[in-house]
């Protein structure tokens, strides 16, 4: 089965060979490393840049601006704080000209926690991507959906973020359904035909296996899961943490509805309300800080459009308004939704009689 | 000399001749070009900071002063769309290298008043933010230095193109304190990698109101190119014939060598900052525009009479447009929904981006 | 009357005389200018800073560190998104040090539309401040409030970030509650002393009224107006809107309370929520864009706590989710929530049958 | 030379001299005592190494190859609380500076198990990021370069003080990319309100996989100091010697003059860029430790079984105290909530900060 990293890979393969991309860069992207989560290896189009943030965003506009066709990364997302007036400025670039220019860009870059990464190695960017106007945000929570993803942002005439659930970069699709299209059955085929040899790089050339064009539409949900009691909505890595409650939950007879957004922005608002109209119950799940969320807002959208619908107060999980995520295994667990805290609102909502 | 804010002593500045030897002469039909176009970029400066005092337009910026240097800037562009061509990251007192490029003054009287014409914005942006994806003017946004990091990367597109387009990029001197400068530095000076630029600074020795003294250690800005093995040069921006020679000594260095260029421009800012600041005509700062005059009359290249003839022009014609331009419809409300996303790529002109749909 | 600007600048002296101030910088902060507002004029300690948002950002942490008592200002807050990851590294010393260091620092900076400003004159900071843990986030509505707020902000051993919404800072007190104390009751006798004369400026020496300690908590409302029938919770500038709103509504039979949160973080949820336990509606006003907006934190808390107690859906007024402000006055009005958006909102709210 | 990552070739340096004419010869003491520092210094970067390998960690990033730099830096720092004394903003690779202040190593192993009793950051941090208010020591923060975007304000502070505080601030060679180092120099060197600063580059060639041929404009980093009149030194960091009279000269410089000095010490990376990279000892980098042990030996001030005692001793110190720490609490879950607001101001020391509350 194929990793996250690998999925990326070959989509910024197919998107080098076949969509124009002439420029995948950023901090260690290059050789010898190829990133380093090692998702740029073997790229023919990748190169290291400066270690200097603002340069990266704004090269990347200006190669978007000069019609090439940029991927550039920001090594975490935890880096990207200062590059939020250029993010800003791309995502302004159509609507500020009145439509003269475009700015046909993608940024990727991982995000969240789970992996111990301390401070600056575990937030979120999901409010923040959100609030970017002008852009369209992914984060997919699979191989499949990071390949087909990435290949839609690449192809997109604007400007695209996507963000990588740093804690799934290495796992491994569950099933056929997580997989990407045309990869050889056996992992260790594939690894040898694309992770580069530790040691001596220089002479090493990838193998690409032939992946197709699948292009997974940004703005449209994904049904994790179908049910008829509760309505969680996610994303990225937590779509892992909240299947595991519903098949918790399920065991009680509680059974939940689960979608996976694969889009921030533009979202499936669509896919959200015609399942909360079924199940009149919702919970929204995602790890980012809970003062000014992005669950916040979807939250607000419900009571705006379907107040009448509920037949329990629907519901945020998020991170804790905190400066970071703490290094100890006990903070990093008391800042972000557990699958315990999520179980417990899930059932909470299931119980709840209106 | 007297300034909005008296008491500031301004920095006193040497200026370096160009240093390509021969100081060939410019051929007068070029003279005169450039003192139709200076006289006409400042008569269009006039007229919008007249707009905006009488409530059609909210608010002024622009380039009064720097004409003697924008004016053979705009000249000496090449114009047109895609990598195979320069690209202009300006910033807000472009008028005359606009003017110089073609554009059509009436259109800034619309982005003045905020009409649905407006062709740079569609009465979204402030007076002075163009944007002309045709000839490759990158949209002029308001915060300071921006540019300067946005315009590696046509730079780095031109670089793989080959050819001979260059990227240029301007701005003030007081920006140059943002990160974003040396940014560009950083990113157009990579060994091995160096990048076709023409990096620029009209250094007006002032931002808003603080003086260029007290707030820089170095004695010339351009000298920040040094380290980087980056040419530099200090010019006399109030003069066009200096400007001229010393911005074709650059762009030929950068067109043929591929690699960077730090040019300093010693410019003046006539009317102040902005309307903010009144907007009032400066005593004693060197106007370029007058002393050019003067100069081409003593050289017999131009009368009196005739540069009056062509400042009164000018002034009628605009006073006229901005009449016109009163009447045309301004957006409406729902408009803002516009243009939120592109529905397809329009970017790179026809040679660019063959791959992507 | 006092203008905000003034008030702001007899807070500055009175934080420079009494409370430790030791710097006020920022760009075009000191003489001659003192301040694009004229906020900063005759002030001892200011200065101007090179024009670096983000060297601003870092100097006023650093002398924080020192023991100095710094008041940066960023010129419009337009100019603030490259500083985001600075302004996070402030609010997280104290506790990424585990309470070894504080950073008593205060960054004020001008706020909101209303004045024509165009795009990169009008943004909000509300949902990026009070997404800033370790922070206290204030705005005033007013002159008084602008004094109060700003002294409490200057002693607060924490950053504090003080929003002044632009289009009130050459508004006059409205009357005598929203005046300064301590000022002369001739408002052209207080701008002889302090306002800065046109002109030459180097022999002037401002006169400072004796104005006193007054500290408006940081964390605490202000009840602008008691009401029955819906309760309106905003700050700055749209607290004068609602408070018109209110009186237009008032003639309809329609009783609003208004609170003016004065502070965004920590915020005064007991005013809130006692408040919308009397009315049991509620309208969230703000003009920052409305996807991942503040107010939607607020109306999730309400969802969270108050549920039952409401007779009619909560609702957030915001600006709409776009890049930015358009200059032409259509494109504004069209942008953030005007007066009749308001009547609307409140009226809908206080005619919903339960 | 070999390293994690082959067929990158790395740049040649000449190293210059200091110039400050006289060499003049360091007491033996002081030789023997900055070997001692530099030996503690390695072994508990390798205890550190090894408790990450074992599982008593969850990510290694320090200094070794650092260490005779890091270390006379350290024990020529004015130590203390408050603007009277040096501030140091450090980066990750700052142990030997650490432990020549005087800090117990048993606390970089608390931090490495993110223990409650951690003191730097209460379990919250990586290793290696240090903060010492008493000594002010500001908080070691992961973000690349924004130390130096905070520096000119504790020396801000200095300046107004007065007396012979400096404010150092330490960085790599890859991070002066970043905007913000162009910062420290903009506001360091501001011409009339020039800064007590010492801006240290630390240059080992490297920012993680990234060689420094192919980003660099500059054949020395230090030259990016000169345009603004920035007095500058490049250094070899591998030689304690060399560093101690480096920074000696630099120190005196700053704090006598008040202005500031950029001192760029070519350094090594022994153990690679952290334990992402695997964290094993790289063959082929000069090890300033090793080459500075065996000159104290062929100077017969030092004896290789006295060498190899003082490492024993150490390395059992450092095994014990990483068991003991093994058993120390971590933090609870509800901690988190800790400090995010302080109640009262404890910064500036007892000379600082006297007007507020
Ligand atoms: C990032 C940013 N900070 C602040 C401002 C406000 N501002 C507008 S113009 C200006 C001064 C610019 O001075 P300089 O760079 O010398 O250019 P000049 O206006 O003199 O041509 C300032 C501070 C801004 N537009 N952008
Ligand atoms: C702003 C920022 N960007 C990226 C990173 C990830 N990162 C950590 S260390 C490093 C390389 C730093 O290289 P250099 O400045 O030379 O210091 P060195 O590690 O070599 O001492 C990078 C890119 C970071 N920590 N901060
Ligand atoms: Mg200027
Ligand atoms: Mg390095």
């Amino acid at each position: 089965m194929t990793t996250m990293v690998q999925a990326i890979r070959m989509a910024l393969h197919v998107g080098e060979e076949r969509h124009g991309v002439t420029d995948i860069f950023g901090e260690d992207v290059g050789a010898p490393l190829g990133g380093v989560f090692t998702q740029t290896q073997g790229l023919r189009t990748a190169w290291n840049s400066p270690l200097d943030e603002r340069g990266i965003v704004g090269a990347a506009i200006g190669l978007a601006l000069a019609g090439s066709r940029p991927v550039a990364e920001i090594q975490f997302c935890d880096y990207a704080f200062n590059t939020i007036d250029l993010l800003k400025l791309a995502g302004a670039m159509h609507w500020s000209s009145n439509g003269d220019w475009n700015c046909p860009m993608v940024v990727m870059t991982p995000v969240g926690a789970g992996i111990h990464g301390s401070i600056y190695h575990s937030h979120s960017f999901d409010a923040q991507a959100t609030r970017l106007a002008g852009w369209k945000i992914v984060m997919p929570s699979n191989p499949r959906d990071a390949y087909g993803l990435l290949l839609s942002a690449i192809i997109d005439p604007n400007p695209v973020l996507f963000m990588a659930p740093k804690a799934l970069l290495r796992q491994k699709a569950n099933n056929d359904s997580e997989e990407v299209p045309g990869v050889p059955s056996d992992e260790r085929e594939l690894s040898k035909m694309i992770d580069a040899p530790l040691g001596d790089r220089t002479k090493w050339k990838p193998r690409w296996p032939d992946t197709p064009d699948l292009l997974i539409p940004i703005g449209k949900a994904r049904m994790d899961r179908a049910g008829n009691d509760v309505t969680v909505v996610t994303y990225g890595r937590h779509v892992h943490v909240c299947r595991k409650a519903a098949e918790e939950l399920a065991t009680e007879g509680i059974d939940v509805e689960l979608i996976d957004m694969r889009s921030l922005h533009p979202y499936d608002w669509d896919a959200i309300s015609s399942s909360i109209k079924k199940t009149h119950r919702v919970v929204f799940v995602n790890e980012d800080t809970d003062i000014t969320n992005f669950g916040e807002h979807l939250l607000r959208r419900t009571i705006d459009e379907l107040f009448y619908e509920l037949h329990a107060p629907p519901k945020v999980l998020a991170g804790k308004h905190l400066p970071g995520v703490g290094l100890a295994d006990n903070l990093e667990k008391g800042s972000v939704p557990q699958l315990d805290d999520i179980t417990n609102a899930i059932r909470t909502s299931a119980r709840h009689e209106p | 000399m007297r300034s909005r804010y008296n008491g500031v002593p301004r920095m006193t500045t040497i200026i370096s001749k160009v240093r390509n030897g021969a100081e060939e002469s410019l051929k007068p039909e070029l003279l005169l070009q450039m003192h139709d176009l200076m006289r006409k970029a400042r008569v269009l400066e006039e007229r919008l900071i007249r707009m905006q005092k009488q409530g059609d337009g909210y608010f002024w910026i622009g380039g009064p002063g720097e004409e003697a240097f924008s004016v053979p800037l705009g000249l000496l562009t090449h114009k047109g769309e895609g990598p195979q061509y320069d690209y202009l990251h300006l910033h807000y007192r472009a008028s005359g290298t606009m003017l110089a490029l073609g554009a059509d003054p009436v259109d800034a009287l619309r982005q003045m008043k905020s009409t649905a014409s407006d062709p740079y914005s569609g009465g979204r942006n402030f007076a002075s933010h163009y944007s002309v994806r045709k000839w490759n003017v990158v949209p002029v946004s308001s915060p300071i230095e921006v540019q300067y990091a946005m315009a590696p990367g046509t730079a780095l597109a031109q670089r793989r193109h080959g050819g001979t387009g260059i990227t240029i990029v301007t701005g003030g001197d007081a920006g140059t304190a943002e990160g974003d400068f040396a940014t560009c530095l950083i990113w157009s000076a990579r060994k091995g990698s160096e990048l076709p630029m023409l990096i620029i600074v009209t250094n007006n020795q002032y931002g808003i109101s603080t003086p260029y003294d007290g707030q820089h250690g170095e004695k010339r800005i351009a000298d920040r190119g040094a380290a980087f093995g980056i040419r530099t040069l200090t010019i006399d921006g109030n003069d066009p014939e200096t400007s001229y020679r010393a911005i074709k000594q650059a762009m030929d260095y950068v067109r043929k060598e591929r690699k960077p260029f730090l040019l300093e421009a010693m410019v003046s800012r006539l009317y102040g900052h902005s309307s903010s600041s009144g907007a009032n005509y400066i005593e004693g700062e060197a106007d370029g525009l007058k002393l050019f005059e003067d100069k081409l009359i003593a050289r017999k290249l131009l009368t009196k009479e005739r540069a009056d003839e062509l400042n009164a022009k000018y002034t009628e014609e605009l006073l006229e447009a901005s009449k016109r331009v009163r009447d045309e419809a301004p957006p409406a409300p729902e408009d803002i929904w516009k243009h939120v996303f592109a529905e397809q790529s329009v970017v790179g002109g026809s040679s660019g981006n063959k791959g992507a749909r």
